[in-house]
């Protein structure tokens, strides 16, 4: 239910696999490799790295979290590591739920603690050198974090 | 010792993703930071932003790290 | 990207369909056939039917409403009629947009106004009988609406 | 004549899912109404519940119709 893959995501699967009688709503997001385009460069592709296993653990947590705080049946995360090309699904958040309300809050509940604690970076890879999202340090002239 | 681990941005300021240090019983995050920036001038700057870990666990700078322990230093995370 | 079909939805196809290098995030929402069990019986089955070409155009103008009021870039809604199984999919919306915010408005404003306004009825086929969901009548003696 | 097409419980009530009616131009969808409510008396209880739509359109009972229209009696949808 909570996976830390190197493959592309199947969110088709993940989603038939939420599927329950007692459930009426299944709420899904898939955060895509979004690509920019800046003084005349553009990103290439992403590359995702994670702490493991606290990585795992921590989406578990989440998961844990949720089943707590709403009624839902099932919730499944799957992230993916290393390249992602641009367009690409580099998360995949599915939660079933007898009713729709709480399956679009505990979606978007997931998403947003993802980004806030589960020990994961991605680098954007530029024509013209990387940049770590979040901290700005890397090869690129733009990537002046810290200097 | 204890292990340092390294991720992201971190593991690029200092150029390597593993650490050594040969640190005594109850030495807290805060000194360990304090060896690390020593050693590797280049994260001083990322001081602020970087949260750490102790054997895969959240933990405050005020904590204590015990020898075997596993240390991660922890750039903001973008994950998503 | 707005059908309304006999067959089985295949979310998955929708979702890679929805993927593109300018959109961060793609939000799903499937509506699943729930069963609810009540004085002995159960609901076997649901039956769809629709008021065609006006069902359609009434999800286009949906899709229509969205990309005005939010910045999205894609906007699927298939929408199943006839026999529908228990856990099934009876409806999936998929909508893309750069960021995440927009995408989760937009799918859950989808789904509000489809069962507000598109000309779809459904039917609970029970063991000992049937109801028209929204209007109570039906051969079931729970079916009371207008005796 | 004008076509009217019935829906869910409505064809249900009526036993039927067309039925054709000789109208003169402009007549309104109430007295539209009230004729399948003549003609189908067990339609009657549901009046306060239906919506109806002209053409594939949604239109208020004094909207009016001409020969040759297709009126549909819409339930209270629940589709999703």
């Amino acid at each position: 239910m909570f996976t830390i893959v190197e493959e592309p995501l199947d969110v088709g699967a993940l989603i038939q696999d939420a599927q329950r009688r007692d459930c009426g709503a299944i709420a899904t997001f898939v955060g895509t490799t979004r690509i920019d385009v800046s003084e005349g460069a553009a990103v290439e592709y992403l590359e995702y790295e994670a702490y493991r296993p606290m990585a795992d653990r921590k989406l578990a947590e989440i998961g844990a979290e949720i089943e707590r705080r709403w009624n839902v049946r099932h919730v499944s995360i799957a992230h993916r590591l290393g390249r992602v090309d641009p367009g690409e699904a580099s998360v995949a958040i599915v939660v079933a739920a007898p009713r729709r309300g709480p399956a679009f809050e505990a979606s978007r509940y997931a998403i947003e603690r993802i980004k806030e604690v589960v020990p994961i970076w991605k680098r954007e890879v530029w024509s013209d050198g990387y940049v770590w999202v979040g901290s700005q340090v890397g090869t690129r002239d733009q990537a002046s974090g810290f200097t | 010792m204890i292990k340092v681990l390294l991720f992201g941005a971190a593991a690029d300021r200092a150029g390597t993703r593993e650490i050594e240090l040969p640190v005594e019983e109850g030495v807290t995050l805060a000194k360990i930071w304090a060896l690390l920036a020593e050693l590797h001038p280049d994260l001083a700057p990322m001081r602020d932003t970087l949260a750490f870990a102790v054997n895969g666990e959240y933990a405050r700078k005020d904590a204590g790290v015990s020898p075997g322990d596993e240390v991660a230093v922890l750039p903001p995370v973008s994950g998503g």
